[in-house]
């Protein structure tokens, strides 16, 4: 028993990175249409965001994190203006191959400027551990789910409750009919990449002290993200909180009971199962034509 | 016997009933307009009749045999045609190449054969000249010409056209209604109008169908339908005081 | 324009001049020395190591007048992460540099792959790939400077059996050519030993919570564990280990000593941990270890692991071949073949008919309550 | 006429740089002669059909595993192995797309992207058939008449006959009814249905289609390269295809292959940059995408047909009357 609370706290800390990523995927997707296939290098920037001011730059907690998520925001309106803005009447596809060929392009350069080397951020609570019900669980899981948790309470107040949400969404339902209510639909859209790109910073300045910073850690956590939003539900904010937290209960569940060689099989399974039976997910809107 | 009929067709979206209980039958050769209001449920019916879309009640037969359950493709090859509201030809093929699309229908005919055939029904449409043009070339008035030899080039028995004189000119409408004439004559082909254009309307119907809110509230010819109280509150009601009625 | 006389002698004087300048120039010219090297992708972390070793055993060699005063060069290609760019790398340098010899990555998959094209280019190559079915393939051109991932397993189990006392061994492996290859060879040398394995659980390369398969093998009763890791993956292992409360003891593979792994530690995560590893490179081992392990340091900036040593002595022992029986691939592939106890940094070589050139590991522990590591014993395999 | 005249320049080009090219650049166009045999047929699934496939490489590993194991395991000619190869993956693809094909766009796209994923997990863990991730070595190559195409140079000309007729094969296909199907079903499936085109069984044979190319592509892979893991059919792969189809351009057979050439000597061309060139080639790939929205292809049609005759009634509507 000890054993299967230990292992649900550890699905569910691993969830809410993989929730936290697709978070970010969901509001570019929703805003713009745009499957973003560079959201795991967001991530993996965010996490050398951090170990360029924590580690390489010395300086404290609070202040390393704030930097890091302001060159996060950053990143983000210059991706909407290299990126975005010159493809975003161009296909689908085009669009796909675009976000995978600056994903090269990004992760390369992180090795360019921090070389191959593992890096290990330092948690606010190195160290510290909790026990519940004799499972050991490390305190900064716990911070990570419970930010996590502040994070989608934000997002939801600021897109229910905030003029800037809700011409979001607006932006985000109708394009034509926003611009034409005379929102400012060019920086709306910016706006969405700049969220993106510093809730991806926020990931990974908190997967940083869980696992090591890498340079090729983006891919592993797009995929995750992926299979986690199908499972939730395209374009569904807590679509993909419920689709991180079961891609990664079933990452260490499927691990312990099922096989820990196949373990990968089932979330991928269920992803093509969902999309097959319900492809709306489990909270997702219907199906449109988009893309 | 009549060649298209459906019995008792409803749909449902949720909680609004688009079609309730319609019954519709069309004879061999003969020209019947549908018109009612915006909203009556007229391009439901015809998704319904093309299976596009899945009736929730009803049954349709077509040329006898029944249809309810067939696929759109099977419905084509069984004989039913159709145009739609928004031109829809596929813009990546060349004129001559959407038409062949529908005469590919018939097994058995070589790739030569094919074009030959394209090529005739073009030409028996007076769009020869435009065969080898792409589609993004053609004029409006055109494409919905090009759409509608490529519907007949399916050899349906009966076509369901859906507004096909919106957006037209008045020259273009005339010929429209020229060809339609003849082609239900000549064919023996039994066409299902949704028109706005009421003049068009009178001019081709031999027989009229008005929805209004999903239901059948007139049938009958011409004259008969403009007559009819119901007919005219269905439009005065929704304020449509230049149908021309 | 008329030829004078004079101007035909001075031409005839040029050409004589330019003639014999050709031979003298070739005397000192540099034999240029092919490696196909990962610099990009997530192989570069070892590569790096390996990349910085020939840089350094390239200039010693040099230092030390060359290859009979000929300068030695270094041509270098990205191997990447991926089979087809390994092969392409060797192909390109192959048609570059047409180099006497090459060195090729620590990646058997990689390994694999090239095979064919070192077959083909017929010159000898020295690679740091540990699964057997390289060797296996036949390739009389390849030479392993590494121990074989089965020595490696084989090593451990012997440890695991005599030291360790394990009666209920579990296994827990990376999902790549080395894990897989060591666990199944380990299960079954431990079958033999009459200890079979309680349980045998995987991860994915890229996996980062251990927490099911380490809880499992606890479940299934293992006293010892037995881990076939990567050097990331393995200092996450050790830690999460830790902070699950497993209490047995844990022999790990030769990766998560590694220096970039070993960063990542802390004291505790190392109690109670062995390490079968490929050869003990610190100060503590002998003299010219120590030279070794210091210049690396100082020229690098980070501390040197195996993987850097083995292609190090590789690059030794090819220049001592080159400067016995020259630099003709088939006299050098045939000295190779024969070198016996030939005494490098880390290993005595001595190759094997499949190539094999080392079949001695160390193992190490962590002095308690410090990542200060110190050698317990050299098993020697035969 | 004009698909022969292609296959005539592709096959003269090829054969000219076969003889003065050097050792490294006839490997490279190996590859690239390989790749385009899968993007030729990915066209048919992308180009044709509108299907987003990133599962690509899965097919081409499919084919590749089956030849190497029957080769390798069962002793088989790699000639009668890659019959079964070929058939099996297509058959493979058909089963799988009457489910998956209900999904469109991007769906599809990730649905297929998983079923690589899967692909990959498989063949890493069914060790006692695919060698996991050592994969299978000893692949034997290719023999014709007691010839064996064992050097670069042999097995290009094999490849460039290989790629001539499967792209010969597929210009008749485009321009038969089936072709002119799966290009309605793109650009309009209501329509497609509505000239009696079975839109399901289109979108299956465009797909299963897709799989035969990608599979002899594979049957290519093993016999050239003697040696298959996992990684070499992992997403990224299918990710790669589809970038040589779009950077090719337009959905033409022509710029699959000229796409697949490109993306095969960018990178490697790029080298001479040194440790940055991975950087570089990903900014290349969007250059190319920003700058060149319809591909080589596109800019070469653009600069032959340059003073495109104005349609005398063009003027009125085209928006309206193009795709809807």
């Amino acid at each position: 028993m000890a054993d299967f609370i230990q292992l649900l706290m550890n699905g569910l800390a691993l969830g809410s990175v993989y929730a936290l990523a697709a978070i970010g995927f969901v509001i570019v997707y929703s805003a713009t249409g745009v499957v973003n296939f560079a959201a795991g290098q967001f991530v993996m920037l965010g996490t050398f965001a951090g170990v360029a001011t924590l580690v390489n730059g010395g300086w404290s907690l609070p202040a390393g994190y704030l930097g890091a998520l302001a060159a996060m925001a950053l990143f983000g309106a210059l991706f909407y203006a290299v990126v975005y803005l010159p493809l975003r009447n161009s296909p689908a596809v085009t669009m796909i191959i675009g976000t995978v060929a600056i994903g090269i392009t990004l992760q390369n350069a992180a090795l360019l400027g921090f070389g191959s080397w593992p890096f290990r951020l330092v948690s606010p609570f190195e160290g510290m551990t909790v026990d519940i019900a004799g499972a050991v669980v490390p305190v900064h899981a716990i911070a990570v789910v419970v930010t996590t948790a502040v994070l989608i309470g934000l997002l939801w107040l600021l897109f229910n409750r905030t003029t800037l949400g809700i011409a979001m969404r607006a932006v985000a339902q109708d394009l034509v009919a926003a611009r034409l209510m005379g929102l400012k639909v060019g920086a709306l859209l910016a706006f969405t990449w700049i969220l993106a790109a510093v809730l991806a910073g926020v990931a990974g300045l908190m997967l940083g002290p869980m696992w090591f910073a890498d340079v090729n850690m983006g891919d592993p956590i797009a995929l995750k993200a992926f299979a986690a939003t199908i499972i939730g539900g395209f374009g569904s904010l807590p679509g993909a909180i419920a689709g991180g937290l079961f891609v990664g209960l079933t990452e260490v569940l499927g691990a312990a009971y099922v096989s820990s060689a196949y373990k990968d099989l089932i979330a991928f399974g269920a992803m093509i199962l969902f999309l097959l039976l319900r492809p709306q997910g489990v909270f997702g809107e219907r199906i449109q034509d988009r893309g | 016997m009549s060649i298209l009929r459906a019995e008792g067709i409803s749909k449902r979206f949720g909680g609004l009933l688009a079609l309730s209980d319609i019954d519709i039958r069309v004879e061999e050769g003969e020209f019947v307009a549908l018109i009612g209001p915006n909203g009556a449920g007229k391009s439901t019916l015809l998704n319904v009749l093309t299976g596009l879309t899945p009736p929730t009640a009803g049954h349709i037969a077509l040329d006898g045999r029944d249809i309810t359950h067939a696929s759109t493709h099977a419905r084509v090859r069984a004989g039913l045609g159709r145009t739609f509201q928004r031109g829809r030809l596929f813009g990546r093929l060349s004129v001559i190449e959407n038409v062949m699309t529908g005469v590919a229908n018939r097994p058995g005919r070589s790739g030569r054969e094919l074009r030959e055939l394209a090529r005739a029904q073009l030409a028996r449409m007076g769009l020869e000249r435009f065969a080898e043009h792409a589609i993004g070339s053609l004029s409006y008035g055109n494409s919905r010409m090009v759409e509608l030899t490529r519907a007949l080039a399916c050899e349906p028995r009966v076509l369901l056209l859906d507004e096909p004189a919106a957006g037209l000119n008045s020259g273009e409408v005339e010929d429209l209604m020229t060809r339609l004439r003849a082609i239900s004559t000549e064919r023996r082909l039994a066409i299902v109008l949704i028109e706005h254009n009421m003049g068009m309307v009178m001019r081709l119907a031999q027989r009229i169908v008005v929805l209004n809110f999903g239901s059948r509230i007139a049938e009958g010819t011409p004259a008969a339908v403009q007559a009819d109280p119901a007919v005219l509150a269905a439009y005065l009601g929704e304020g449509f005081s230049h149908a021309g009625l | 324009m008329r030829l004078t006389r004079r101007t035909l002698l001075s031409l005839a004087a040029a050409t004589t001049a330019l003639s014999m300048a050709v031979p003298l120039r070739a005397a000192d010219a540099p034999i240029v020395v092919g490696a196909t090297v990962p610099t990009t992708g997530p192989l570069s972390l070892t590569g790096k190591q390996y990349f910085n070793t020939l840089t350094m055993a390239a200039e010693d060699i040099n230092a030390a007048g060359g290859i009979n005063g000929r300068p030695l060069k270094l041509a270098i290609e990205d191997a990447g992460a991926s089979n087809s760019t390994a092969v392409s790398a060797f192909v390109k340098l192959i048609q570059d540099t047409k180099p006497p010899f090459a060195f090729i990555t620590s990646y058997s998959t990689q390994n694999l792959a090239v095979a064919p094209e070192v077959a083909k280019a017929a010159i000898p190559v020295m690679y740091a790939g540990g699964a057997d079915a390289v060797a296996e393939g036949g390739n009389s051109w390849m030479f392993r400077i590494r121990p074989a991932d089965s020595v490696t397993a084989r090593a451990m189990v012997q440890f695991l059996k005599a030291k360790l006392r394990a009666a209920k061994p579990g296994i827990v492996y990376i999902q790549n050519d080395f894990g897989q290859g060591g666990a199944q060879v380990a299960a079954k040398q431990l079958e033999a030993l009459g200890v079979p394995v309680v349980g045998t659980e995987a991860y994915g390369q890229n996996d980062k919570d251990f927490s099911a398969q380490l809880l499992s093998l606890r479940a299934k009763g293992a006293d010892v564990i037995l881990a076939f890791v990567y050097p990331a993956d393995g200092a996450l292992l050790l830690r999460q280990a830790k902070m699950l409360g497993l209490k047995m003891p844990i022999l790990s593979s030769s990766a998560a000593f590694v220096p970039a792994a070993m960063q990542l530690l802390s004291p505790g995560d190392l109690d109670n941990v062995w390490g079968v590893v490929d050869a003990f490179v610190d100060p503590s081992a002998g003299e010219r270890m120590k030279d070794f392990a210091t210049r690396y340091k100082t020229k690098f900036g980070t501390d040197a692991d195996p993987y850097g040593l083995a292609y190090y002595d590789g690059a030794m022992l090819m220049a001592d071949g080159m400067r016995k029986v020259g630099t003709h691939p088939k006299a050098l592939r045939d000295w190779l073949a024969a070198v016996k106890g030939w005494d490098g940094v880390g290993h005595v070589y001595s190759f094997d008919g499949k190539g094999n050139g080392v079949t001695d590991v160390a193992v190490v522990k962590a002095k308690p309550g410090t990542k200060t590591l110190e050698l317990l014993e050299r098993v020697k395999l035969d | 006429m004009r698909s022969l005249l292609g296959v005539a320049a592709l096959l003269i080009v090829g054969l000219a740089l076969s003889l003065i090219v050097s050792e490294y650049t006839l490997r490279l166009l190996n590859l690239a002669v390989v790749a385009a045999v899968a993007v030729v047929g990915l066209n048919f699934a992308f180009g044709y059909a509108g299907l987003i496939s990133l599962g690509h490489a899965a097919f081409v590993g499919l084919g590749a595993y089956v030849l190497a194991i029957l080769t390798t395991k069962l002793g088989w000619s790699p000639w009668l192995a890659a019959v079964p190869a070929v058939i099996g993956t297509g058959l493979a693809a058909a089963v799988l797309g009457y489910p998956l094909l209900r999904l469109k766009g991007h769906y599809l796209a990730l649905a297929t992207l998983g079923l690589n994923v899967s692909f990959g997990i498989v063949a890493t863990n069914w060790i006692d058939l695919t060698g996991g991730t050592n994969g299978i070595a000893n692949i034997p190559g290719l023999t014709i008449a007691g010839h064996e195409l064992s050097g670069e140079r042999p097995f290009l000309w094999f490849g460039l006959a290989v790629l001539a007729a499967l792209a010969l094969i597929a210009a008749v296909i485009h321009r038969s009814r089936y072709g002119r199907a799966m290009m309605a079903v793109r650009d309009d499936e209501t329509a497609a249905a509505m000239t009696g085109i079975n839109v399901t069984r289109m979108r299956v044979a465009a797909f299963t289609l897709s799989a035969l190319y990608a599979a002899v592509a594979g049957c290519l892979f093993a016999t050239h390269i003697h040696f298959i893991s996992p990684d070499d059919f992992s997403y990224a792969h299918s990710i790669t295809h589809l970038a040589m189809l779009i950077v090719g351009g337009e959905a033409t057979i022509a710029g699959a292959i000229l796409g697949a050439v490109l993306l095969t000597f960018l990178p490697e061309w790029l080298r001479v940059l040194g440790d940055a060139y991975l950087a570089f080639f990903g900014l290349m790939t969007l250059a190319i995408l920003i700058f060149l929205p319809t591909g080589i292809v596109g800019l070469a049609t653009r600069w032959v047909r340059r003073p495109a005759p104005p349609q005398a009634d063009a003027a009125i509507g085209a928006e309206e009357a193009s795709r809807p």
